[in-house]
């Protein structure tokens, strides 16, 4: 516990391309009733803004691999990326 | 006319490299199979007809092994209006309205994707009602899952994420679109755990003037798709339905739809829109269920005898570069077909815009009786409508004497009864137990009251819908006991018919008609064929008896994890007629100091411990010779109880059923929420007691005898309850001190009726956690 | 209220659910003159009460009522409210009230996560309503409640403010809160007092056959108050 | 339009720190229950991925500004950011 160090996750979680997404149907049709051009597409994911200590990057990114297979995304039908950054640090690459 | 193989642009294999590779084997069709199709053709089919030959000739959409069974139902009765063939059974309900009705289970995909695959077996059933012109007004679900305790299940975790989700996908797709769920079921059993049953019943209402047929006829006339657009979602989603789950079938994952409950209610509301108010153009109306395009416009041009040539290029689609065989097969959801007179698509279209949808024309009814499709300008398909339909095979599959009865039937299930020494402890760990223990944690989390026509809410024998603009009403349940069939399969299908029969008539409802949904392992089993042939015989026997036709239904085999099959579940989904709302009569005692009868057949109360939940509690399994029904005892005291309610002698009816007459008992006593606005409220609902002597021992308390009622009546109409009831036998009396006092010949029972009801109403939540 | 019965609009948006419900409700049982009015329409000419109806307009599936709120007859419901005419919204209505920005406040996911069907018991906060009057104060409903976000929020000094106004009409009773709502709030007005909106269905509790007919007096009040 | 660019306009939109965030609550306690440790905070967030185009990077920003305040933000108890990149090119930061 002493040695660990603070982190910031942020998981991103997408249908899968070829999944239906009535969500993002139904936002894209609504920005163009409300006369806005230029949306050629939307897609609404989930978004996930965690904290978290580890003794190191290595192993708070297993971690949150396991998290994210079994809780965070559905692997049936979505996909996920995340990026883990130093917290109180200048915020580098983990 | 040239029958080519799909375009360059797709590497598909050609006719004879579907023959040698024999890749339709992939898609459950046997060599024999594919024989037929090319005898029928008179050629090799190509692999776009190949596909279509291996989804129609499926189990799910032709009952290949079924029909022979479901041919000996009775479908016939006089107020029958539509029996099985159609999206739906309709039954005449007087007024010149009519109640129209079916189940389906979505089993399999539940399996794997429960969110998705039980909100999407909503969507389907849903589309079934409407595309018969009816609107939908109640959904019922009746669903099986594996054990909710570690000591019984292989993955608990697992079954609780399952109950969770399947029913959060039954609660956002019901609730969205706006009809209510009224009913239905929830069991739980060790059989169930690999493979859950989700199966869910709509009932809707309709003008007899109004009823639609999928029909295509009229050669000239317009193929219209309407609705969602097609995308790879569900290819093949109807074999995968027909096959059974082995380890490795985590690839199988990608047949799993996404269901869009907002674009299903515009559906019915534009769907309604054209069979109300402009017939005139309207000729046929189907969903596309399962496989999608090719079944349902087959099976349309089918009923009407014609023929019919498609343009796939103008299906719409939602993914570039889909193949013919993907589009046809696809199994997107929120999707229907229409046959409209030739000259009025754009009037189709309007409405449909109006509504957000599109509705464009994909093709013609022809005279030659073909199915022909067009891609790329090139024809891809070119079949006699007949061979994908009516000369689909038929198998009459062997049956064999399940091994299994042999050993359960040596089983001496009175067994059970020397395991209770403490009457009142047995009670409380039976109103403990899932299958026992109240629903309201699963129902509570259903819109039960959109719409404005529930009476009845969850928590009762049976729902009640009104049936505005006139007195009647309408009572629905759902009911199988799987443990019974598994013991004996023909009495078991006789139960599963009279128990759903004794909840309507609790409710004062005389039953009209059933619909079922035959929940069983792989036909291919001698053992399976022998359990779905002699409990279907049960259930032809049982309606014959209670005058409730079998007016639509839905199979599903394959329901097995390694070869382990769930239990024999024949889901029976019954409705009833309420001749006036006045007759409507709940589980719930109403008032301290009315008398309490039992109701049962000239045996009284018998020790029925054969597939008991008490005989699973004390034991640990199931076994024993189950007890044969009387029906037509049944039947009398069905008529007895109907007559007394009628004559406004009864406050409350609840039929026995799992845990016996105990349980009744006190499920009566509960007071429960189910008449919306009473009950949780009612200051006397928490103080409401029994006060009973049962001139029977201990256990007989917890025996499921079938055909047994706990009546409560007014004590100032005690004595014409007798004179028009005389087999029933006087108990007791409803009290107000709070407790459930059960005298027997033993020790009885004595429980406050406040921790008995804390134990039953929070111990599914506290399961699930 | 013969000839000169007032007229009642009932909104439908796509997707909502409860409109026929309400049009039962209003025309049906209470006897007024009413009809619905499409998401569409640009006029509200002729009507005098606009009832705003529950479901999942759009399918709810950005935020509940954030798409319906954009919807062309939204500009004249803000007419027509400016106007200090009453405008009613229940559950679905109610958040698309919020979005749009004629009540305070948002209408957020129950504590519980689930969606809850239930009869609630609900308490007359403000009986000096418009839509309130036939209630007496602190009076005890009966009344359906069915949604998945309805936890009523709103900052420390809005509700200082919804106090200090008497702006709210009812509130859950005490330890029958279904869905995390800050200060038991089940229903609001606005400022002026002619636009309410609740979580509860009061007109799924209009008719005794369905077990509760406590909301009717709601839709007297209402009318009342046009007479 | 002939001189329209095409764009990917990432949208994340998360609750203010004063909204209480049950969603997220019940899932730092799903991954507690399921053995995980380290993880101090979650939230959860809405994510849109946008395809879009337009004549330059500053007229989107405009539009995609207007559609945030509007429509997928509601600013009484959301907060938003969001990310312009080209599509197509090397995606340069708009
Ligand atoms: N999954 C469910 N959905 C809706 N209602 C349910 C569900 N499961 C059970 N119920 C309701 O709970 C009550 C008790 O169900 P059950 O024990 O099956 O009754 P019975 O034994 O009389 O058939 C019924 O009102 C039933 O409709
Ligand atoms: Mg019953």
């Amino acid at each position: 516990m002493e040695s660990s160090k603070n982190y910031k996750v942020t998981v991103y979680v997408t249908y899968k391309e070829s999944v239906l997404d009535p969500q993002g149907q139904a936002v894209q049709g609504a920005i163009e009733r409300m006369g806005y051009e230029g949306i050629d597409s939307v897609r609404i994911g989930k978004y996930f803004e965690i904290t978290a200590h580890a003794e190191d990057g290595k192993s708070l990114e297993e971690t949150v691999d396991a998290i994210c297979d079994k809780l965070l995304a559905n692997p049936n039908m979505e996909t996920y990326r995340y990026e883990i950054t130093h917290a109180e640090t200048d915020g580098a690459q983990a | 006319m040239k029958s080519t193989n799909a375009s360059a642009a797709t590497a598909e294999p050609t006719a004879e490299e579907v023959r040698d590779t024999k890749i339709y084997r992939n898609w459950s069709m046997t060599d024999a199979e594919y024989e037929r199709a090319v005898g029928m053709l008179g050629r090799l089919p190509n692999y776009t007809e190949a596909g279509l030959f291996a989804v129609m000739w499926s189990e799910h959409c032709c009952y290949k092994s079924s029909t022979p069974i479901l041919k000996t139902f009775p479908t016939k009765g006089p107020r029958v209006l539509q029996g099985p063939g159609e999206g739906a059974g309709i039954v005449d309900i007087g007024n010149g309205k009519a109640v129209v009705f079916k189940a389906e289970s979505h089993n399999h995909p539940s399996a794997v994707e429960p969110f998705e695959g039980a909100a999407t077996g909503v969507g389907g059933i849903l589309r079934d009602i409407f595309s018969m012109g009816a609107r939908p007004v109640a959904v019922l679900d009746s669903l099986r899952f594996g054990e909710l305790d570690a000591a019984h299940a292989k993955d608990v975790d697992r079954n609780k994420f399952l109950v969770d989700q399947v029913v959060a996908g039954i609660s956002s797709y019901g609730n969205c679109i706006g009809v209510p769920t009224v009913g239905g079921e929830t069991e739980f059993d060790a059989c169930y755990e690999g493979n859950p049953l989700v199966n869910v019943m709509c009932v809707g209402l309709i003008d007899v003037k109004d009823i639609q047929k999928g029909r295509a006829a009229g050669a000239g006339n317009s193929i219209m798709y309407v609705g969602a657009t097609t995308g790879r979602d569900g290819i093949h989603g109807a074999t995968f339905a027909s096959e059974e789950f082995g380890e490795g079938n985590e690839t199988q994952r990608s047949a799993v739809q996404v269901g869009d409950p907002f674009m299903e209610k515009q559906l019915v509301e534009a769907c309604l829109d054209v069979i109300h108010n402009h017939n005139d153009i309207l000729v046929g109306i189907q969903d596309m269920g399962a496989a999608g395009l090719v079944s349902s416009s087959a099976e349309m041009a089918s009923k009407a005898g014609t023929g019919l040539y498609l343009k796939l290029d103008d299906v719409p689609q939602r993914e570039t570069n889909m193949t013919p065989y993907e589009m046809m097969l696809s199994e997107s959801q929120e999707r229907m077909l229409l046959c409209v007179r030739a000259g009025h698509e754009e009037e189709i279209t309007k409405i449909f815009t109006a509504y957000g949808l599109d509705a464009v024309t994909i093709g013609k009814v022809t005279d030659d009786g073909k199915y022909t499709l067009e891609h790329k300008g090139q024809i891809v398909a070119d079949i006699p409508v007949r061979a994908l339909t009516d000369d689909a095979p038929e198998y009459h599959l062997p049956d064999t004497e399940p091994a299994r009865l042999a050993g359960l039937h040596a089983t001496d299930a009175s067994a059970a009864a020397l395991h209770i020494t403490n009457p009142s402890e047995t009670f409380l760990k039976l109103l403990a137990s899932p299958t026992i223990a109240s629903k309201e944690h699963i129902w509570h989390t259903y819109d039960s009251q959109v719409l404005t026509n529930t009476v009845i809410r969850p928590g009762s024998d049976a729902a009640v819908i009104r049936v505005r603009d006139t007195e009647t009403a309408l009572a629905m349940t759902t009911d199988c006991n799987g443990r019974y069939i598994y013991l004996d399969p023909e009495i078991g299908g006789k139960i599963a018919v009279a128990e759903a029969a004794n909840n309507i008539v609790a409710s004062g409802a005389t039953p009209l008609a059933i619909t079922d949904c035959l929940n069983y392992g792989s036909p291919e089993n001698p053992e399976v064929m022998y359990d779905l042939k002699r409990s279907a015989a049960g259930i032809s026997e049982a309606c014959r008896t209670f005058e409730t036709p079998v007016i639509s239904g839905n199979v599903s085999l394959y329901n097995e994890t390694s070869h382990e099959a769930v239990y024999p579940t024949p889901m029976i989904g019954m409705v009833g007629l309420m001749e006036h709302t006045d007759h409507i009569t709940t589980q719930d005692f109403t008032t301290a100091g009315d008398a309490v009868y039992l109701l049962s057949g000239s045996q009284g109360i018998r020790p029925d411990f054969a597939g008991s939940e008490v005989q699973k509690l004390t034991t640990g399994s199931i076994g024993g010779v189950l007890a044969d029904v009387d029906l037509d005892d049944i039947k009398k005291t069905q008529d007895a109880l109907l007559t007394a309610i009628r004559a406004g002698l009864v406050n409350s009816a609840h039929d026995v059923s799992e845990g016996g007459v105990a349980v009744a008992l006190a499920e009566s006593a509960f007071g429960f929420d189910s008449k919306s606005g009473t009950g949780r409220n009612n200051p006397q609902a928490d103080v409401l007691g029994v006060d009973v002597n049962l001139d029977i021992d201990d256990p007989l308390l917890f025996a499921e005898t079938v055909g047994a009622f706990v009546v409560s009546v007014p004590s100032s109409k005690a004595a014409a309850f007798e004179a028009a009831v005389p087999a029933a036998t006087s108990l007791g009396r409803v009290t107000d001190d709070g407790m459930l006092t059960i005298a027997t010949r033993g020790s009885g029972i004595r429980v406050a009726t406040m921790s008995a009801k804390k134990v039953w109403k929070e111990s599914l939540a506290c399961l699930l956690n | 209220m013969s000839v000169s019965s007032p007229r009642f609009a009932v909104i439908v948006f796509p997707g909502s659910n409860c409109d026929k419900d309400l049009l039962w409700g209003i025309k049906n049982v209470a006897g007024m003159d009413a009809e619905f009015v499409r998401h569409d329409a640009t006029s509200l000419d002729g009507f005098d009460a606009v009832l705003i109806p529950g479901g999942f307009s759009y399918g709810d599936y950005l935020r509940c009522g954030a798409i319906a709120r954009f919807s062309p007859v939204m500009e004249e419901v803000r007419r027509f409210a400016e106007e200090g005419k009453p405008v009613f919204g229940t559950c679905n209505g109610f958040q698309i009230l919020c979005e749009a920005g004629l009540l305070p406040g948002v209408l957020l996911r129950n504590t519980s996560l689930r969606f809850v069907c239930e009869t609630a018991d609900v308490e007359v906060a403000n009986a000096s309503t418009r839509f309130t009057s036939e209630y007496a104060d602190g009076q005890q409903l009966r009344l359906p409640v069915a949604h998945a976000e309805g936890r009523y929020t709103v900052t420390d000094e809005e509700l200082a403010d919804l106090k200090a106004n008497g702006q709210i009409a009812f509130r859950y009773a005490k330890g029958h809160n279904p869905n995390g709502s800050v200060d038991d709030i089940a229903g609001v007005t606005n400022k002026a007092g002619n636009v309410l909106g609740m979580m509860p269905h009061p007109e799924r509790a209009v008719e005794k056959l369905l077990g509760s007919d406590d909301g009717l007096p709601f839709f007297t009040s209402l009318i009342n108050s046009l007479q």
